[in-house]
């Protein structure tokens, strides 16, 4: 206790010395709410967030210094799956896409057909634990495990089809590793129509819940052009507003053949860009993500699921960035390939990375309990921010 | 003040609501399972432990390149043309002793891209899931078949036939190791 | 009672002390059925099934099982904490909850203390756990123990008026602090209970009570001192093994102390539902005790029901809602006394 | 807009700076700018209403070999749905250039990681630390000619 710093405490990432009244406390990285090893260095003023220095990094596992070691472009189909752990079919698919691209391959009509269906059941599992864990940050804890108990339910489609439940290597450069299992469509369909009374029943359990909805209105207010100019993506940039998503605006696969909307924040019990806003997209999006699939899973044609491709991928020295659409928001691929059967180069761009560098902006002035809605808000995967 | 009264009834509401939802599921029948007395079935295609079967094994090396984190671990002798290896199920000629054959599960990340390479499907995942071990080292799972003594051997014999080979100006032998 | 055990043991001393012990009877095996009953209602409520293998039928031996180990852990103390302070803290906060029960009638033959201002001693004394919760925050010498501390001393100390505003709404109704006089104003039928009495005051005062006093005991939603997901585990961060235990202990016992005090004032206390039938000091017993274990239900619902406040928002709810309506219960509930005269 | 529009603009503009279009078999076209001139360049293509670049979608850096690094920017107008490719080339030895943090937030955070990775410096930055690595580590993993480190700390690295 006497050991209070004579000289002011200078932080690297804090502009100035901390003032008497301030106190560092730092969340992380072994905290239950920061979604993994995410360490945030709090300055705080009693219980006010004055700024934080976010540190990443603890679950870095060299995902681009690993692409390049790989002895063909395949191989880093399962360390793509481990980024976003939580969404590991839509990071295949990216993955996927760029590689095709470079190689200016088309996959089979049947391919696309279940390539959006996987990645729309995908993004309907990564949204219900992307409210299942916000809910439990802001203390509830039952609709936690009512999201859990329905993602369980794609899994086993996905284990069914794929044989593996989080990390599928199902999405393959020209194709998909299995067809899909005969009655798939069936439980597809099952589960779309199950699901639905599930969103009404998390929407009166959770979203409009008087204690939530003060939680989170007004709280980690984002304006549409901060969001845009940190290269937000996703639920963050729509519950911000902006109507952008790039299955409309920058359409790849062939999801420019569905119909959907593209749900953004409205600030209906709040400010737009709060954090329940955020929240709102990811629920609407469900919604959405069940129309796509209503209307997928009577469309898919017959037909094979690989492509005629090389064994040995080799392309063209060239670079190319693809980005798609995931849960999260944008993932980028800048792939540079040097003529050789493997990539010279993956950089990656995960939409959790960007969108976590907002978080300081968006926390200065709030509580320390408002950090943990924020964050929640935000959706990370550490798998995918650290690489 | 309408606003106040207003949030009041909300809050009370909304709890209310909330209340009704939980104790409805109180009555619901749960949906967990008692693990180890109860299981489920995998379904047929469950990716998990690897499992080679080594009298189809040719020892061509594919599922060991095709691992993206090397933990297949592969040495082949070459065979003199006086011996019979036999052949796969699947018809293919065996050549090669396979000496070594280890398999690191520890390492290993259950992506299945070993399996499609393979030339005789030997080396498939199974849907064994509970193989947790006390010591790691217990975790890398020896598939040769062959005793010490037989790889003594088999050395013994390509080292002879080389050194004849050696001496007289033969067509090199290459191993289907490419 | 007393004078009957006096009788018997001719020690007056000897009863005292046995006396004291009574509680703990309760307490003990209350608080190890409160917990696995809490697990199996979050379980169900959760679409899951709980502990299910300890001890055979539903995991009935899980909490037994877990104080077996609690005891058997290491009794760590931080280098860095207050040695002092830190192993004291947890026995202030199981003391606080403990003395309350001295004064609450169990039934019309049985209460520790017949005080004439048992309820006035109850809510002095149940302040006393915040120090406890005060001294554990800080000994510990860590900041998540430190925020978890400050909250729950602003809270406690908040919600302690309108519990004590809406007690003595009844209190003026029934012009004593004797909860066993409380209880017997209550007797004769259903309709005599408190929570229906002066419709709809002293129903809204139950209300305020009750919400207040989950914030005094810290529950969902008002759990923000040890708010699991922001404070990782609030003052009790440190604390392992029979000291951890003994603020869980103190947790479920002033849980229990708190419902059986809105069970005594607005629920009947021992009084029977039904009139004169049913009633008698074994069914006092009976009565007061399900009455309290529907209010702890009710406390377990809520708590898996609900996402938790921030604390500016207690602070609101505290001060800018629950303080006024019991202000003007008291006023109402005061005239209405007045006007019968 | 189509990147030889864009080029054609640029070239108006900052009369005496060369810039190249470049476009490799499949891969994106990309417009080649010196690394001093980069931040004007991507103010100017933020600010200007026709080009109105309003998010920077990816920033990286990548080793060619042969002494030759360099930063790659894909830019993305949200309002005129086009995108452009630039790309800085800079020497190996002393990888140098500017930030563009001040236009475009997302910039920080890819910056460091550029930083961390390659070891090449932004100037103007104004938080240039490493990110996903540790603080006291030595080199930058992602240039080719990075050697692994024996020891961290008396941690074998390779295991």
């Amino acid at each position: 206790m006497e050991a209070v710093a004579e000289k002011p405490l200078t932080i690297p990432g804090f502009p100035r010395p901390l003032k008497n009244h301030e106190m560092i406390v730092n969340m992380g990285p072994q905290h239950p709410s920061t979604h993994g090893v995410l360490r945030l260095e709090l300055i705080v003023d009693g219980e006010v967030i004055v700024d934080m220095i976010p540190h990443i990094g603890y679950l870095h596992r060299c995902f681009e210094k690993h692409a390049e070691y790989m002895s063909n472009y395949q191989q880093v189909i399962p360390y793509c799956d481990r980024m976003d752990y939580i969404a590991a079919m839509s990071n295949d698919l990216g993955y996927a896409i760029a590689c095709e691209t470079m190689l200016g391959i088309k996959v089979p009509e049947r391919v696309e057909y279940i390539r959006v269906i996987m990645a729309e059941l995908q993004r309907i599992a990564s949204h219900l634990l992307a409210i299942g864990t916000f809910g439990m940050d802001i203390g509830a804890f039952t609709p936690f495990l009512y999201c859990f108990r329905d993602r369980e339910r794609i899994l086993d489609l996905f284990e069914q089809t794929c044989g593996a439940r989080l990390l599928y290597n199902y999405i393959w450069i020209g194709g998909l590793s299995h067809d899909v299992p005969p009655d798939f469509a069936g439980k597809v369909a099952d589960f779309c129509t199950s699901f639905k009374p599930t969103i009404k029943e998390l929407n009166s359990l959770l979203t409009h819940n008087k204690i939530f909805v003060e939680r989170t209105a007004h709280v980690g207010v984002l304006q549409a052009d901060v969001a845009v100019n940190y290269g937000a993506s996703g639920p963050v940039l729509r519950g911000s507003g902006v109507e952008w998503d790039l299955r409309r605006n920058d359409p790849y696969s062939i999801y420019d053949r569905f119909e959907f909307d593209i749900p953004v924040g409205r600030g209906e019990v709040g400010t737009v860009g709060d954090c329940w806003d955020r929240y709102i997209v990811r629920v609407r999006e469900m919604e959405q993500s069940l129309r796509i699939l209503e209307q997928a899973i009577g469309q898919i044609p017959e037909g094979n699921v690989q492509s005629a491709i090389p064994k040995r991928i080799r392309p063209d020295s060239a670079d190319l960035y693809v980005r798609t659409e995931t849960p999260k928001g944008e993932l980028g691929y800048y792939i540079v390939a040097d003529g050789t059967t493997s990539p010279s180069r993956v950089k990656v761009r995960p939409p959790t990375f960007v969108n976590l560098s907002i978080l300081p902006a968006m926390s200065r002035g709030a509580m320390i309990a408002d950090v943990i809605a924020i964050l929640g808000s935000i959706d990370i995967v550490l798998g995918e921010v650290d690489r | 003040m309408g606003r106040y009264f207003k949030n009041i009834f909300d809050a009370v509401r909304t709890i209310l609501i909330g209340m009704r939802i939980t104790a409805r599921h109180l009555f619901t029948p749960s949906v967990t399972i008692q693990y180890p007395d109860v299981k489920l079935k995998l379904p047929a295609r469950a990716r998990n432990r690897l499992y080679v079967n080594m009298d189809d094994c040719i020892g061509c090396d594919q599922c060991s390149m095709a691992c993206p984190v090397n933990c297949i671990t592969i040495e082949t002798i070459k065979s003199t043309s006086d011996v019979d290896l036999g052949v796969t199920s699947v018809g293919s000629k065996k050549r090669l002793y396979v000496p070594v054959f280890d398999i690191d599960i520890a390492k290993c990340c259950y992506c299945g891209l070993c399996v499609y390479p393979c030339p005789t499907e030997c080396i498939k995942m199974t849907e064994v899931f509970e193989f947790s071990e006390y010591e790691r080292e217990n975790l890398i799972y020896n598939f040769a078949t062959m005793t010490p003594a037989e790889v003594d051997d088999a050395k013994r014999k390509l080292a002879a036939s080389e050194s004849t080979a050696a001496t007289k100006p033969a067509p090199a032998s290459r191993g289907t190791n490419s | 009672m007393k004078e009957l055990l006096v009788d018997l043991l001719g020690n007056e001393l000897l009863v005292y002390v046995l006396m004291a012990f009574v509680p703990l009877l309760w307490i003990l095996p209350f608080a190890l059925f409160a917990v696995w009953w809490e697990r199996k209602i979050a379980a169900h409520m959760q679409d899951r099934l709980g502990p299910m293998r300890t001890g055979g039928w539903h995991g009935w031996a899980q909490t037994i099982a877990d104080i077996l180990k609690l005891i058997q852990k290491e009794d760590i103390i931080p280098t860095a904490a207050d040695r002092l302070l830190f192993s004291l803290a947890p026995f202030v906060v199981f003391i606080g909850a403990y003395t309350a029960f001295a004064a609450i009638p169990f039934s019309a033959a049985y209460v520790g203390t017949e005080i004439n201002i048992g309820l006035f001693y109850i809510i002095a004394v149940s302040s006393f756990v915040v120090i406890g919760l005060l001294m554990a925050g800080w000994s510990s010498n860590n900041k998540w123990s430190l925020f978890g501390a400050m909250r729950s001393a602003a809270q406690v100390v908040s919600y302690e008026i309108p519990i004590a505003l809406t007690l003595l709404a009844v209190v003026m109704i029934v012009g004593s602090f004797d909860l066993q006089e409380i209880n017997r104003a209550q007797s004769g039928s259903i309709l005599n209970w408190f929570i229906f009495q002066k419709f709809p005051l002293l129903f809204a005062a139950a209300l305020i009570y009750f919400v207040a006093s989950l914030a005094e005991v810290n529950r969902t939603p008002f759990d923000i001192p040890e708010a699991e997901s922001e404070l990782v585990a609030g003052y009790h961060t440190e604390y392992g093994g029979m000291k951890f235990a003994l603020f869980f202990l103190a947790e479920y016992a002033n849980m229990f102390a708190v419902s059986i005090i809105a069970a005594t004032v607005f629920l009947g206390g021992w009084n029977s539902p039904f009139g004169e039938a049913l009633s008698g000091p074994l069914w006092g017993v009976f009565w007061v005790l399900s009455k309290s274990m529907g209010f702890v239900f009710v406390q377990m619902w809520l708590r898996w029901t609900l996402p938790r406040l921030r604390v500016d928002q207690l602070m609101y709810v505290g001060w800018k809602v629950l303080i006024p309506f019991s202000f003007v219960i008291i006023l109402g509930v005061g005239f209405w006394v007045l006007l019968e005269g | 807009m189509i990147p030889q529009e864009i080029l054609d603009t640029l070239i108006k503009q900052f009369p005496g700076v060369t810039f190249e279009l470049k476009k490799a078999g499949s891969g994106d076209p990309s417009i080649l700018v010196p690394p001093d001139r980069i931040l004007d360049v991507s103010r100017f293509l933020r600010d200007d209403d026709r080009m109105a670049f309003d998010s920077l979608m990816c920033l990286s850096g990548v080793d060619y070999t042969g002494g030759r690094m360099g930063v790659v920017y894909h830019l993305d107008s949200m309002t005129k749905r086009h995108k452009v490719t630039l790309k800085v080339e800079v020497s190996d030895d002393q990888p140098e250039c500017q930030s563009v943090e001040s236009v475009w937030k997302t910039a920080n955070w890819h910056e460091r990681e550029a930083f961390d990775l390659f070891g090449i410096r932004f100037a103007g930055h104004p938080d240039l630390r490493r990110i996903l690595l540790p603080d006291d580590w030595v080199g930058h993993p992602l240039r080719k000619d990075y050697e692994l480190p024996e020891y961290y700390r008396g941690m074998k690295v390779p295991y």
